[in-house]
């Protein structure tokens, strides 16, 4: 019997925040955590954005609108379960223990080692969608090494229509690997709309077409995604093989700091999505259940910006980006053109 | 006559081609109602209709795929690869089948296609925006290779492509596309394909680039002979597949001595080849070694170092100067 | 609505012959004539095999059992709708029209310069999967072109689990474009079986995942074959979009003259499959409804036998391939490297 | 000690591999029932199991994909692309994924991959079967490419490219397979990678090849000794990139002539970065310029022709006349 179709949208919350579903089994604490960094990502891409436009990063694509699916994909998992994902996905890689330092390095146009060991995530992927293969392996390894531990590949709506995301679907089934896929269907990929980037009515479909459950979840409802996510790792950490979830939220803002969302969508859609804000539509939650005042979320918000703000100023501390440590990470050892080519630079720069 | 940049020079030149043809179709990821996410596609959905220029979902090897049908089938499509380094997901469409269909088919089927991709360093883009590929497409018969450095080549080599039977892969240089003005027609005129050009008369040494790069070359001949230390002629290619063998030989059969400058990594790539034309068709004249200026042999040189990295002028009077010692 | 995972498997004629379906309106000729077409197909596919292992041609993929999807997707085309195929398709070829000649000229290692403009064929496909792509882009330019042709892109059960497989069939939903795919599912790629390519019970089931329909056919039904692909060729030419079909069918045969199939699976199959075979099933069908006598068929087969041979004849008389070819047809005007290395390659010979 | 072909020196290695380290893990198209097509892989998975050595689905992108996931893991993935041309589908992987992996992690992820592929002409392949792919691949820094020449060095190399911490592609040539057999011993050793070797000595040309193209190498050396024509040194790579400079440039400056061989096409193939390379070490020692004895700039060569335009002996002898003439 193939899995289905399926149509049902997961939502614990409805926009309005009313609880329609099951609320996860969460301590207040966990609760504010999880608010907490919906909070920072927000924070932390609003300031890579201005940041950008003083010069002081490259070109940056904020998160804006899709908090709820970006952490809650990540906090279900466990520390030594992977995670792989693009530039979207920089709010969950710091959930997942990446260091700030690493994220900004990266776009302050530093070689990216600050990634930690202990945070298991693949570099932020550029190329997209072929991230998903390599989390396939990973699970395909963590299977072979009996581990218990699951991956989880994450990419964009836009995404999806490339030959590696069907590939890496087609292999995880066959394979049944413990991997379980997130699509951020934020509705685009740039100028293109979702409706333009297939005929199919949800991406979620394409689970079934490759032998595994497709979930559709609204994704700008934390708890949802979270509840979803859970239900997925755990079934592939019981080698009931993988999944596909099909987040559906909205980018709020510019695909990146280089682009012009006017062009080509309506003003209307902003406010529609507005109303159905991650954040907001969490923190009534968290007010009226009295797990947080109007009081803890000001300091709440003040701790967030001074860590950015503490990020930052290490940041811009470090010293220029030596150019000798590009030849040194090609290979494991340098080769004997490396070495000349290393050399010369040197000489040329004056630093022999 | 227009002052307009590559990006205008290009979006005119697409312009006459879809008013006076109707085979010609522009797609790619975000060209339509975006106008491309450098513009060089601006406005032309608006005049000439979605049938004409229209959005493809996001699969590189499907946009050359089907690019392929479209040509075989008569229409003269124009693929737009929104950065020159995803062209490797479309790898095997441009190289096992673009390349070959007129010879599979026994000469049956040609494949007049363009691919127009944007590449280039020097402007702090991400992993993989920035890869100068032509290298890697350049050990592929059956496939032209273009990449012009000013506004003015541009339109016309664009306009050579679209004329073109064979494919052709057009590469934009993105630090090329804003940063000057310059005259141009604005009627329809073709630049060949094939033709290198001496861009700059000397006689001391010849400098080979492409691209960016001719720039950097230029300014490397300016300071060399405004301190009188040397005559420089600088060639520019133009076209790197297939390559114009003659001019780079009269030049340096002329001046005796070569530097060959590109943005590439330096291994396998165009300045190999041309150190090898070169070497068969100068060697009794040459002086001294070929020097090659490149980038280095790593993935491309990150945001931070890209200047330092990339070929400058400096690094390119440093080798003329090699070149020149006893 | 998305469209159905399909379990119907479409039958016309049981195994048995029995007819339990809808039978193609069709006149006794024109069933004669796709009968004379499977028995061509059979005959020409062993003397192919024969003509291998006497080093007269190269490695060649047999196409015994196929007999009924190659002739049923080709059949009711028109002669200008496009088709496109890999080496397990030559049968359908054929049946659009490309000359004997021109398969032979390949198998023999000649430049490909027979296909015929007229029978709107692209060169047999090497690279598996990728000639689908082309197809949705020839549909593409028909659309454009407003042209009431289609396309038709063929290929086997393992192809399907390529980017461009999937990247295709997206593509063709996305703009509606009128072109048909067809899974020859042979059971097999190479050494690979059915179950191993993909975890999905049915390749049928990637039709939905795109946005379009997908059908399952017994393969070894010319009828159903025939009908199905009518059908969708029909949906797709009054502009109502792409479909897939898997047509579940089985490979007699070794992959190709170089594999051993008895080294992956068991004998039974064969028996078990055998018993389906396409031929003998149409066969009693035609002689059932005296359509087709013992004699005719005789005299049939001999015609038949007479064409191939003719056609080697042909084909062994032609005069060596002239090496200078190859350069000529890189582009349309050699290059002045080739026009050198040609020049080089006839002094070396002695050819000047 | 055990004489072997090619196939069987490379089984032999494989097996060693996967008794002695179980982070070893076999997979590609047809590579556990089967055996491989050239059963290369033969009798590994009834030896080791489904788990270590096993099929895929059909896809290369996916293969190095999973391949790349696996071994940054820490796992020793080998895995197998049916034939080189259709490592042109997995073309982004391994360009852009496999070779970044370490740069792109400032070092923390690594990916012990070996890619192993067969490829090579002279026995009447379909189109893209024999395709020589190793010049697409040299321009891209952070991969290795290894080509043996004989069943000796493939298994010593394999072991090599296992042991290496970086990704390797190994091309193993079709026609060397099964053509000759020769002493290998049963147990672990590994041969070099980056290290070309001087196959043959001589005084007054230097011909450099690799692969299959060493015995037509040598072929012509030996023809060319025997009538005292000249007195051939000839260099076998093994190693395409990173290439061995230092035995190049020693041999080279020792006789002062050079003849490269190789069965790509010849316009941006490893024969241009090999006179680059001569170009920058030798001038001054050479005497005539260097000849590239390749195939024509044409998709690979079909099987009636190929006998012809693949480098043959003959062809090589003419080239090194050529270097010779006064
Ligand atoms: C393979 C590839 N093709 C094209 C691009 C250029 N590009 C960057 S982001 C983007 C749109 C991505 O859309 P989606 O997958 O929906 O992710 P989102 O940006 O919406 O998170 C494109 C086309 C790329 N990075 N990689
Ligand atoms: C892209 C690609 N990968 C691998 C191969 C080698 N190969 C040739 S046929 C084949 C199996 C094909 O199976 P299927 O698609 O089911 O077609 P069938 O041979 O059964 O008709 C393989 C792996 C190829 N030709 N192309
Ligand atoms: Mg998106
Ligand atoms: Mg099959």
């Amino acid at each position: 019997m193939p899995f289905p179709l399926t149509e049902t949208m997961h939502q614990v919350m409805t926009p309005e925040g009313k609880i329609i579903g099951e609320v996860p089994l969460l301590s207040a604490e966990q609760l504010v955590k999880l608010y907490r960094w919906m909070v920072l990502g927000r924070a932390f891409s609003d300031r890579m954005v201005a940041l950008q436009r003083q010069g002081r990063m490259g070109t940056f694509s904020a998160l804006n609108g899709q908090e709820a699916t970006s952490v809650g994909l990540a906090a279900p998992l466990q520390q030594k379960d992977w995670l792989a994902g693009s530039y979207r996905e920089i709010l969950s890689y710091l959930v997942k223990g990446v260091p700030m330092q690493a994220i900004m390095k990266l776009y302050r146009g530093y070689v990216s080692d600050d990634y930690s060991a202990e945070a298991h995530c693949l570099p932020i992927q550029i190329v997209l969608a072929t991230q998903l293969p390599h989390m396939v392996g990973i699970a395909m390894a963590l299977k072979y090494d009996r581990q218990p531990q699951v991956a989880v590949g994450v990419c964009g709506d836009g995404a999806t229509s490339e030959g590696d995301f069907n590939e890496a679907l087609n292999f995880a089934g066959v394979f049944k690997a413990p991997v379980v896929f997130v699509v951020q269907n934020n509705g685009w990929a740039i100028s293109v709309p979702r409706s333009k980037q297939t005929a199919a009515q949800y991406i979620a479909h394409r689970g079934p077409a490759f032998g595994m459950p497709g979930y559709l979840v609204d994704g700008n409802d934390l708890f949802a995604v979270y509840k979803v996510v859970c239900d997925c790792v755990e079934r592939a950490r019981a080698g009931e093989g993988p999944a596909l979830i099909e987040a559906i939220t909205y980018r709020l803002g510019a695909h990146t700091t280089a682009d012009d969302p006017k062009r080509y969508r309506p003003a209307s859609d902003l406010t529609e999505w507005g109303k159905r804000d991650p954040i907001l539509r969490f923190r009534a939650f968290l007010f009226d259940q009295h797990i947080l005042s109007e009081k803890d979320n000001d300091v709440l918000h003040e701790e967030v910006t001074t860590e950015i703000e503490q990020a930052i100023n290490r940041l811009e501390a470090l010293p220029p980006q030596d150019c000798a440590q590009v030849y040194d990470l090609v290979y494991s050892e340098l080769t004997p053109q490396l070495k000349a080519q290393r050399a010369q630079i040197m000489r040329e720069l004056g630093r022999e | 006559m227009p002052r307009w940049t590559m990006i205008e020079a290009l979006n005119n030149a697409l312009a006459l081609e879809l008013e006076h043809d109707r085979r010609v179709l522009i797609f790619g990821e975000d060209v339509g109602k975006n106008g491309g996410v450098f513009r060089v596609t601006e406005g032309l959905q608006n005049r000439f209709g979605e049938e004409r220029v229209f959005d493809t979902p996001l699969a590189e090897s499907a946009i050359i795929g089907t690019a392929i049908g479209i040509a075989v089938y008569g229409l003269r499509p124009i693929a737009e690869i929104q950065f020159a380094g995803f062209s490797l997901l479309a790898f095997n469409q441009i190289v096992s089948q673009a390349a070959h269909m007129r010879s599979r088919s026994g000469g049956l089927y040609t494949v007049p296609l363009v691919i127009r991709a944007v590449f280039g360093g020097n402007v702090r883009s991400h992993e993989m925006h920035s890869d100068n590929i032509e290298g890697l497409f350049m050990h592929t018969p059956g496939i032209k290779i273009v990449i012009p450095s000013n506004p003015y080549d541009a339109k016309g080599l664009l306009h050579a492509a679209i004329a073109d039977p064979d494919p052709v892969l057009l590469l934009e240089h993105m630090r090329l596309y804003r940063s000057f003005r310059q005259e141009v027609p604005a009627e329809y005129y073709t630049v060949p394909i094939g033709k290198a050009v001496v861009v700059h008369e000397g006689s001391d040494v010849t400098v080979i680039a492409y691209g960016a790069m001719v720039a950097v070359a230029l300014e490397a001949a300016k300071q060399l002979e405004s301190s009188d230390e040397a005559s420089v002629e600088v060639v520019e290619l133009r076209t790197i597949a297939p390559m114009d063998e003659q001019t780079i030989a009269d030049s340096v059969n002329k001046t005796g001595r070569a530097v060959v400058v590109h943005e590439a990594a330096r291994t396998g790539g165009v300045g190999a080849e041309i150190v090898a034309v070169i070497n068969q068709h100068c060697l009794y004249a040459l002086l001294k070694p070929v020097e090659r200026v490149t980038s280095p042999d790593t993935p491309f040189p990150i945001p931070t170092v890209e200047d330092l990295l990339i070929p400058t002028p400096g690094r390119v009077v440093n080798a003329i100067r090699r070149t020149l010692e006893a």
